[in-house]
């Protein structure tokens, strides 16, 4: 089983990238299961969502303190907080928006999808959009999940028009990933 | 008069027999809102006289279709029902009876909600000024100075303005009534009956046992409110206000009989102070003022 | 399975679901047929339908509780409201 | 049959849609809220073919749906929490008047202070009231049940209404695979209204007035016997619904067993962390611990008979609830306690207010019982456990 974490802030579309990838690889034949931690967080504040992936029926329902892959929309939470690194494994896996190139003691893919966003006209109410565009990233990361059922799964969400400008970006952003090498300290 | 007794002696759905207290207001106007409403109505009975008064099931001494229900569900139950009944294609009224307990208190939220809503259906308060069913015990409709068993020196608050509150929630129908005026009851029942939307009628039903008089009187006491001013009869159909031909009269201070002629055959009004009739005085006048200044246009709600 | 544990709190519009109504009277009104003028006043504030209209009136006493109302109410004070006692 | 990647609440408004509900009163409370906005959603595309009232308050969203359905049609709201605490007296009389109505109950704790995380208190304190009542432990069993419920409500021999529990967040809010039926089987499965009386002038029944004390008393003996005789109803209809509709489901009894035949120790749960515990227990019998799962699907009716049978040959049993009646405990283990009288039982109460309780601890918590025994009635998972618990302030 496959266990994702996505970090970011209320307003993002934390949980809606957490529930695409869950279309995703239903799409593609697995079996997933994605929900987000619920509180009365209001826009801005720090928000977790969570997806499992797996071959078979998924039966674990407690949030992920483990996780595979690490989702951090937005890297300004890492000033924050240590809650996006919190319970990683040493095989964990991060993929972070950033504009520079990230430093961890992880295997990191990073992409500057703040960048993107704008480039793709994905910004609402002054913030860019960078929640599907990470997806990009992370099914690059992840390498089993299609792009095609990402592309499927946002067609499903999404009016044509917005969903073409997502197609684009996450294309964009999936070719345009790059990972760090591993610098072991 | 559209109704004569020709078809008062066809439509009236109330059956003898009932468990009402000898005199009882709310079965004259249950006869009477019957004879205008006909057959095709479902009652919505909340907690109150009237849920005791049909009777031991499993019979009724209303000739409808009765749901009995809590106290403050009236309303939303009858808009359940006009919703139902609009998805079977059926033209029937739900018919919300209810107390003033029920309507001024507990069930308010659910009144005003359905209101709003502009539910189809026809809510009529049975206006006793008291909880009587359970002992008479003061209401928000209860008016200034009356002593029940909760307010044994006398009611210190002013009645509750139902009707005007209803007619600020501008829905299609709003009118009082008394047990005093027949026609005019049925007339306003059947003219509510007709409107595709929420209508509220409040009858002034005088309780021989709350209020304390010979039951014989029921009707003279319903007369006698009207003829004081104490209790408006008043109608808003469709954003128009009019004043009911029976308290035309009460436009002019001039024109209006003593209230202290209606409170003296009323033994919750024994012993009443000067000022307490004052202040009562006082609360009609304004009430009238604010009447006529709608009536003639001045003001609008 | 048999049904007949199920049991309903329906009921169905009956005279004198309250009772026999007549016995909870102390005054009766007794109808002066040679005063009465057939208006159906009575008939119309009677709140327990006991007047029986026609070119006359007259009581159900089966059901009729004494409230008096109809004396009262009558223009040509046709009704007496005399004692059961 | 086609699958779909929704969440409980999404599909618990798909099978109220797929049922055709005629009326629904409603009133948004989270974590059900989703499903009121889905079936206006629904409705707003022309794909419902029902009147939505929107209520000001859930005592009236539960007169509105019991108004509706004493007019003859099929009725249905949701709540939680408050919201089922406040429509409380309207729950008892809409069971009093026998009448078939379905609910959703999206469990979550009850104030104050504030929560809106899931327990099962709000679910559990409607026990008394006349409903049946079942609880889903995922997205899929929601909808699936809620579909069941219209038919069992409807049934002659029951004529109850029911509502259906689901952990609020934990199946309200996940997006998992949903095999949602097509309308054309669940039209096959689920007939035409049924119901005991309905209110209509051509001829009027009215329902409600006061009865003799010992007629209200047989209605009461009469709601009880239809509780109990809808256990042989709800396994016809879960059987008829494994088979025309969810051939993947197991609903031909009203609980579930796993891994019970062959156990030595017993673990009941109800509700999603069913799931985690299923997960505990395989791991756990690869460490050679003979336990098993007992999952209680309906609260009532009680299955007394079911749960003799699969548990009274077992060392011990361990009950978990996510509800608490005060001073006594939590209420399965209660319940659990008076059908078991001669076998050691024991209750945890934990996973209150959204303490989260997975697999892991549910593996610390069996294990411990198992071998010792040892195990507190409230149960804090490690990471909360050092909460400071402060004191209350006196007041001269």
């Amino acid at each position: 089983m496959l266990e994702i974490r996505f970090h970011g802030r209320g307003g993002q579309g934390v949980v809606t990238a957490s529930n695409l990838l869950a279309v995703a690889s239903d799409l593609d034949g697995y079996w997933s299961s994605a929900f987000p931690i619920y509180g009365a967080e209001r826009r801005g504040a720090e928000i977790e969502a969570y997806c499992r992936i797996d071959s078979k029926p998924i039966r674990v329902t407690s949030p992920i303190e483990n996780p595979d892959y690490v989702v951090i929309l937005d890297p300004t939470l890492l000033k924050i907080s240590s809650n996006p690194l919190r319970g990683l494994k040493k095989s964990s896996v991060i993929v972070i928006n950033s504009p520079e190139t990230p430093t961890f003691n992880y295997r990191t893919f990073y992409t500057n999808a703040t960048q993107i966003a704008v480039n793709f006209g994905l910004v609402k109410s002054g913030w860019p959009l960078v929640n599907i565009i990470m997806l990009g990233s992370l099914i690059k990361a992840i390498g089993k999940i299609s792009l095609n059922s990402l592309e499927k799964a946002i067609d499903e969400e999404f009016d044509e028009k917005i969903a073409e400008s997502n197609k684009k970006a996450i294309r964009y952003a999936y070719e345009n990933t790059k990972e760090v090498k591993l610098v072991v300290a | 008069m559209s109704l004569g007794t020709r078809d008062i002696l066809n439509k009236g759905r109330l059956l003898s027999g009932t468990s009402a207290c000898p005199g009882c207001p709310e079965n004259i106007t249950m006869r009477l809102v019957s004879t205008a409403l006909g057959k095709d109505a479902v009652f919505i009975v909340v907690a109150g006289c009237s849920s005791i008064i049909q009777g031991i099931g499993p019979n009724s001494v209303y000739n409808y279709p009765v749901l009995n229900i809590a106290f403050a569900a009236g309303p939303s139950a009858a808009s359940g029902m006009a919703r139902a009944f609009k998805m079977r294609g059926k033209k029937v009224k739900p018919v919300v009876w209810a107390g003033d307990g029920g309507t001024a208190d507990i069930g308010f939220a659910s009144l005003s909600g359905a209101a709003e809503r502009n539910e189809n259906i026809l809510y009529i308060c049975v206006d006793n000024e008291a909880y009587m069913n359970t002992g008479g015990h003061r209401s928000g409709s209860t008016p200034l100075g009356a002593k029940t068993p909760t307010t044994p020196a006398g009611k210190k608050e002013n009645k509750k303005d139902l009707p005007l509150i209803m007619i600020a929630h501008h829905v299609p129908y709003v009118a009082t009534a008394s047990v005093g005026y027949p026609h005019d009851l049925m007339n306003k029942i059947a003219k509510a009956k007709d409107k595709d939307g929420f209508s509220y009628v409040q009858v002034l039903c005088p309780d021989p046992y709350g209020w304390l008089f010979d039951p014989s009187k029921t009707a003279e006491l319903g007369k006698l409110a009207v003829q004081t001013c104490y209790w408006p009869l008043i109608e808003y159909n469709e954003g128009k206000l009019e004043i009911s031909p029976e308290s035309l009269h009460c436009l002019d201070i001039r024109t209006r009989k003593p209230v202290k002629e209606f409170l003296k055959m009323q033994g919750r009004y024994r012993n009443v102070p000067d000022e307490t009739v004052k202040e009562l005085e006082d609360y009609i006048d304004k009430m009238w003022i604010r009447f006529k200044e709608l009536y003639e246009g001045k003001i609008s709600i | 399975m048999s049904l007949e544990y199920q049991y309903f709190p329906v009921s169905r519009p009956s005279k004198g679901a309250g009772g026999k109504t007549g016995n909870w009277r102390v005054v009766r009104p007794v109808v002066n047929l040679d005063k009465c003028i057939g208006c159906k006043a009575c008939y119309l504030w009677c709140p327990e339908a006991t007047i029986i209209p026609g070119d006359k009136v007259s009581i159900d006493y089966e059901y009729c509780k004494g409230c008096g109302i109809c004396s009262n109410v009558c223009p040509v004070k046709a009704i007496q409201m005399v004692s059961e006692a | 049959m086609m699958s779909k990647v929704i969440t409980g609440n999404e599909a618990v408004a798909l099978g109220v849609k797929l049922s055709r509900v005629k009326v629904t009163g409603i009133y948004p409370i989270t974590p059900q809220t989703y499903i009121i906005e889905e079936l206006s959603e629904m409705k707003a595309k022309g794909e419902l073919e029902a009147e939505i009232v929107r209520v000001e308050s859930e005592h009236s969203a539960m007169a509105a749906t019991f108004g509706a359905a004493v007019s003859g049609v099929r009725a249905y709201t949701a709540t939680a929490s408050q919201g089922l605490l406040y429509m409380h007296e309207m729950i008892w009389w809409v069971a009093g008047s026998r009448m078939p109505i379905v609910m959703t109950v999206g469990t979550r704790a009850v104030g104050a202070p504030w929560n809106i995380w899931n327990e099962h208190t709000d679910f559990m304190t409607e026990r008394d009231s006349g409903w049946l009542m079942a609880f889903a432990s995922t997205p899929q069993e929601a909808m699936d049940l809620t579909i069941q419920a219209f038919k069992i409500t409807e049934d002659e021999r029951v004529f109850l209404p029911m509502m259906v529990g689901m952990d609020g967040f934990i199946l309200s809010h996940t997006k998992t695979r949903v095999y949602v039926p097509s309308q054309e089987e669940v039209d096959e499965f689920l007939p035409l209204r049924k119901q005991p009386y309905v209110l209509d002038p051509e001829d009027p029944v009215s329902m409600g007035n006061l009865f003799q004390p010992i007629d209200y008393m047989k209605f009461r003996e009469s709601i009880h016997l239809a509780q109990i005789n809808s256990k042989r109803v709800i396994e016809e209809i879960g059987k008829e619904y494994e088979k025309k509709i969810n051939v993947l489901g197991n609903y031909s009894s009203l609980n579930e067993s796993y891994k019970l035949d062959d156990a030595d120790y017993a673990i009941v749960t109800m509700g999603a962390w069913s799931l985690d515990a299923m997960q505990a227990i395989d791991e756990l019998r690869n460490e050679g611990l003979k336990v098993g799962l007992y999952r209680i699907r309906y609260v009532r009716p009680w299955d007394e008979e079911d749960i003799r049978k699969k548990l009274s040959n077992k060392d011990k049993v361990l009950v978990f609830d996510r509800s608490i009646s005060f001073g006594r405990g939590g209420h399965l283990y209660l319940e659990l306690k008076s059908t078991l009288p001669d076998i050691p039982i024991k209750g945890v109460i934990s996973g209150l207010g959204g303490v989260s309780v997975g697999k892991d601890e549910m593996k610390f918590l069996i294990k411990k019982f198992a071998e010792s025994n040892q195990v507190n009635e409230w149960f804090y998972p490690s990471e909360v456990e050092k909460v400071e618990l402060r004191d209350p302030r006196h007041i001269k």
